[in-house]
């Protein structure tokens, strides 16, 4: 399976993200530029963490005007799984790709350590290697992770089980429900606050994250092999 | 030319965590009359054009990229300006 | 827009207009000896901040010629953007530590941002990719709310700056003491890694080669910024307001990324980063450097603002921003790489033969000087220095052994004491992981940072406990260095070099000046003794408020090598049932110390006392046992004594506990600060090899599952019981609720 | 009861990263004519109260909290609300 990371300026979760895919997961990798015009032959897309732009304006706000977006749109819509963690998740939210938007951490200030999480939904092709309910251990790092949306788009992401993963214990930025991460309705975008590349090699301290690749894969293979 | 003035204001429904902290600096400095405290964003463009709808121009940059409409609600003043 | 008339040369020197500027007579008389005739009002600039205390090291020069610099794995000492040790496989690692000061008492967040944006410069003008930050802080106590705001700030500003830009803030240390209230220390260390044949230099070499331009456009920001960092704090400082720069570390994110593609290209002939003094201090270094001169046109100068004077454009201090010299011939090429980083690289000059800085402007020259004259020439001073008699008082005081009636309140007290209470909630604002190579996060002895491809990592730590520098400048030197030596060792790391940043008062003041010569020698003796050579550094005086000194903090910066990921030892303890033992003997040491600060609510007496061969001999040895594999946990004893480090040993562990059983005097033996000891776990097989290895260790208890530090004395019994987590909840919640 | 607006902008000669990056945007979305944007804040405060100098006041609270004259200008409207 081939995996493209996107690069914005900015960006500086990109090394972590192409580390843990090559080096961890053992597939392939590139890195993207913002301005590449097309994402034809990778069949997984990961936008990863940083300050596109600075954060400036909004986190994500300028970055979702990059010249790659477009592609990363088309990709999504034609089912490529798409995965945007902490940067990556806020740029997704304001190109629209996934519902709501992102405040200011409750407590105003950066938060960086490790969060226990509860895996909502297995049953995502990004989660299908985790047990529904477990908890699993993965690092945040940022300052506007305090997720919102309306009362109506709340309780459609909790009919769509769009809900995957949820702080364990206490909240950390004030997000509303606890939610760290969340996937579009067809299920094949997942945005998440916590950083799933820093969480792959025990050495760092945790390597609960490396399942949520090996998912990715996994049912990528499966379909793979089924189409074949 | 345009001199424009957009006022970027979080919902009203939508939690100010940066409002209510400066809320509480100032009550904690002993100016407990303060009541609320809202917190958004000012911005100043000049636009270096007369013949297009001003407007339009700006709503459309407001929606599309100064302001976050699911969290921001945004107002803005246009005032032209002659060049001497 | 007003437009200022600038003073002809007459009326500079009439009027004395280069005073304000920084210039003594003398100077300004050397000025035009140099000249052969009256400087311009540029001109003038150009010399007052070349030769202000912080570009130019006039006082200081004779102080830093005490420090060790060679060593056979330096391969950069003191001299360019920062120093560079070998560390074998063909990689170095390049460091420096810099001061923000003054800025930083000013617009805490900004002076802290740019401090941070200004070292990662210094590393990655090297040719080097920034890998780790560091920082060190100094406050005034946490009980009003301007110290708060300026804590908070501080903090604030370096993650902003950390943070954006990608590189992991791994380390640092805080010491809150009144001497720093109104001038707070924010000291940053930037850490780097390079290949050796990508070792850049600062230098305009060859004759008709092309100055460039690269990075952000030059404002009115900073303007006389080092003049500034070199005059004390008073109570108008606040409306010395163009002196504080906004940084902008997305565009330095864009800079370094677009310096690291042009180091690989074989145009680049020396780049500079533009810190303090700006265009006016790398052009005439690079040149002077190189035995070349420089001949600018200003008016190709990018500008933010409009209406921009020479003298504003040189002395300007914005950020985000270098200078590089290039082939002729290849400009278009280097703009071309910098545009792919949407950055601008404009050529504004040639090198030139004859070794002048020849600057023109709207068609005229308005600056043609020397560059040695600038760079080199600056007056040296050998101020004079005077013993002062608090330090004789000092000396003649016996100190005697505090009374401590109840040792858990006491211990519970020192660890929600600021300067020893957990940094959690600074850390925690700071993007530690980022680069997913950080193996020991914030919260150990050491932070340790593994090296992709490699089996190695290396250690870093800032450290300088300056309440014994107070009491006795000599003896705190050696301590700062053998205290951050003691911290690398911990972490399992070789100590391989130092870059230090010398914070004092002013040094025109006899019995600051002796202050700065006198730590300065500890610094040296101890740095030749652990062989750990200054390869860099910062000085940063005049830092005082309405007249009074801070304490005398010369921040040790200190990276070690670890050869092998597998000796990578941390402070806490790892199993039930290990033994516990502390390396060194206890004597009766209270001057400085935190219980006596907790009890008088001052300092006083002699400082502890070190021993550098005993100290060199134990770190040897302890690291030597950590590398054989035969120690599970390594802390070293700092403030608090030793029953503070037994409780740090147990933090962040699951639910261990400590059984520890003492034989001497117990005030002593619990809170002492003697120098040149440590803790460390030893699992029982590896007992006798252990004490093999390790003289002097003895072994005082013993790793229990119980979640209990329980001490008892030998003749009086149990003395200490405390639940670790009711000894954690102090240690973590006292910023919090000092903040609150 | 009064309804106070505060703007807090940056001083002229201090960079505006901010606005940099935003004017930059802009003109990559094809707003070429937009040719300078500045970024401040905007705040609205309620203060409960009528008898004090409410200038003093305000000019107060900027001065000491909510903006930092070092690097930034503030500018101020007070609006009195009669409570019905
Ligand atoms: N305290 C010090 N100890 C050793 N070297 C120092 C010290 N202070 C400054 N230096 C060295 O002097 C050189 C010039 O310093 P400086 O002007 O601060 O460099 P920069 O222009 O990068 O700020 C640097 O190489 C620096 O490492
Ligand atoms: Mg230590």
């Amino acid at each position: 399976m081939k995996f493209a990371v996107i690069v914005f300026p900015g960006s500086n979760g990109d090394i972590d993200m192409f580390h843990a895919i090559k080096d961890e997961l053992g597939e392939e990798v590139e890195y993207v530029p913002h301005t590449a015009d097309s994402l034809a032959g990778f069949d997984g897309i990961l936008l990863p963490g940083g300050f596109s732009y600075g954060d400036y304006l909004r986190t994500g706000a300028i970055a979702r005007f990059s010249n790659v977006m477009g592609e990363v749109m088309k990709a999504a819509n034609e089912g490529v799984p798409v995965l945007g963690v902490c940067n990556g998740f806020q740029i997704l939210l304001e190109a629209g790709l996934l519902p709501g938007a992102m405040r200011r951490n409750r407590e105003l200030a950066f938060i960086c350590r490790p969060t226990q999480l509860v895996v909502e939904n297995n049953k995502t092709v990004f989660t299908s290697s985790y047990e529904i309910g477990e908890t699993i251990t993965i690092p945040i790092a940022h300052g506007e992770g305090n997720y919102y949306c309306d009362e109506e788009t709340m309780k459609l992401l909790k009919q769509n089980n769009q809900i995957v993963f949820t702080y364990e214990g206490e909240n950390p930025n004030g997000s509303l429900e606890g939610i760290a991460g969340i996937t579009n309705e067809s299920g094949n975008v997942l945005g998440m606050m916590p950083h799933p590349e820093r969480a792959v090699d025990q050495l760092l301290g945790s390597a609960d994250g490396l399942k949520l690749f090996q998912s990715i894969v996994r049912n990528w293979r499966e379909n793979h092999v089924v189409n074949a | 030319m345009y001199k424009v003035k957009v006022y970027i204001t979080l919902r009203e429904s939508v939690l100010d965590p940066q409002g209510t902290a400066v809320k509480s600096s100032l009550h904690s400095m002993s100016y407990e009359t303060v009541s609320d405290v809202r917190i958004g964003k000012y911005m100043e463009l000049t636009i270096e054009q007369n013949n297009q709808d001003i407007d339009a121009l700006v709503k459309e940059m407001c929606e599309r990229l100064l302001a976050n409409t699911v969290i921001e609600d945004y107002r803005y003043e246009v005032e032209e300006v002659v060049a001497l | 827009m007003s437009l200022m008339l600038e003073p002809s040369p007459e009326k500079i020197r009439s009027q004395r207009v280069y005073a304000e500027m920084g210039l003594s007579d003398e100077e300004f008389a050397m000025v035009e000896n140099i000249l052969g005739r009256t400087p311009n009002y540029t001109e003038t600039g150009l010399f007052s901040v070349m030769w202000s205390e912080h570009c130019s090291y006039k006082n200081s020069k004779p102080i830093l010629k005490k420090f060790p610099v060679t060593g056979d794995k330096v391969l950069q000492g003191p001299g360019e953007g920062a120093g560079i040790v070998d560390i074998g496989d063909g990689q170095a690692v390049v460091f420096k530590i810099e001061s923000h000061n003054h800025p930083s008492a000013i617009e805490p967040y900004q002076g802290a941002a740019t401090g941070v944006g200004g070292i990662i410069r210094d590393v990655f003008s090297m040719g080097a990719r920034p890998i780790a930050i560091l920082n060190s802080l100094r406050f005034g106590e946490l009980d009003n709310a301007r110290v708060k705001y300026l804590f908070k700030e501080v903090v604030a500003g370096i993650a902003g700056y950390g943070n954006c830009i990608g590189i992991p803030t791994v380390g640092g240390e805080i010491q809150f003491d009144p001497s720093y209230e109104g001038n707070p220390l924010v000291n940053a260390m930037c850490v780097g890694l390079i290949n050796h044949e990508d070792i850049q230099k600062g230098q305009a070499r060859g004759v008709g080669n092309t100055v460039m331009y690269v990075g952000a456009k030059t404002g009115r920001d900073g303007i006389h910024g080092a003049t500034f960092a070199s005059e004390e704090l008073t109570e108008s400082s606040d409306e010395n307001r163009p002196a504080v720069q906004v940084g902008d570390p997305f565009m330095e994110k864009l800079l370094l990324e677009a310096c690291l593609e042009l180091i690989h290209n074989d145009a680049l002939v020396g780049i500079q980063d533009m810190g303090a003094a700006g265009l006016a201090s790398s052009s005439a270094e690079m040149a002077s450097k190189a035995g070349s001169g420089i001949e600018m046109n200003l008016d190709l100068v990018p500008q933010r603002e409009t209406g921009m004077t020479a003298y504003e454009m040189m002395l300007s201090e914005s950020q985000e921003r270098m200078l590089i010299v290039v082939k002729k011939g290849r400009e278009q090429e280097i703009t071309n790489l910098f545009a792919k980083y949407d950055l601008e690289a404009v050529a504004v000059g040639v090198v030139t033969e004859e070794k002048l800085l020849k600057l023109t402007h709207k068609g005229s020259v308005v600056a043609n000087v020397p560059v040695d004259a600038l760079a080199e020439e600056a007056p040296v001073y050998h101020k004079p220095s005077s013993e002062p008699q608090l330090y004789r008082d000092f000396q003649a005081m016996k100190i005697e052994v505090p009374n401590v009636v109840n040792f858990k309140e006491t211990l519970v007290s020192l660890l929600s004491q600021p300067t020893i209470a957990s940094k959690e909630w600074v850390y925690n604002q700071y993007d530690y992981m980022v680069r997913t190579s950080t193996v020991v996060a914030p919260g150990s002895d050491a932070a340790v940072v593994r090296i992709r491809e490699t089996n190695k990592a290396l250690a870093m730590t800032t450290d300088c406990n300056s309440r014994y520098l107070y009491l006795d400048p000599e003896v705190g030197g050696k301590i700062a260095v053998a205290e951050a030596a003691r911290n690398i060792v911990c972490s399992g790391a070789e100590p391989l070099a130092v870059t230090d940043n010398l914070n004092f008062g002013n040094p025109e003041k006899p019995e600051i000046f002796w202050q700065i010569e006198k730590a300065a020698d500890g610094i040296s003796e101890a740095c030749r003794t652990l062989s750990t050579p200054v390869i860099g550094g910062n000085v940063s005086l005049y830092n005082e408020t309405n007249g009074e000194a801070i304490y005398p903090t010369p921040v040790i910066g200190m990276v070690g090598l670890v050869h092998d990921l597998s000796h990578i030892t941390t402070q806490e303890f790892k199993n039930s049932g290990d033994l516990i033992y502390v390396i060194g003997e206890t004597k009766e040491e209270f001057g400085g110390s935190e219980l006596q600060k907790m009890l008088e609510g001052k300092i006083f007496g002699q400082s502890p006392s070190i021993d550098l061969e005993i100290e060199q001999q134990r770190q040897k040895q302890l690291l030597n046992a950590i590398q054989s594999g035969y120690v599970a946990s390594a802390h070293d004893v700092a403030e608090g004594g030793l029953v503070v480090a037994l409780a740090e040993a147990l933090f962040g562990t699951e639910s261990l506990g400590a059984r520890v059983i003492v034989e001497n005097e117990a005030v002593t033996e619990l809170f002492s600060e003697t120098q040149s000891r440590f803790v460390v776990s030893v699992s029982p097989e590896n007992r006798e090899a252990f004490e093999g290895i390790v003289q002097d260790a003895y072994c005082i208890g013993e790793v229990k599952d119980n979640g209990l530090l329980t001490i008892s004395h030998q003749q009086d019994g149990l003395i200490l019981d405390a639940k670790v987590q009711e000894l954690e909840s102090a240690w973590r919640g006292a910023i919090p609720c000092l903040l609150n």
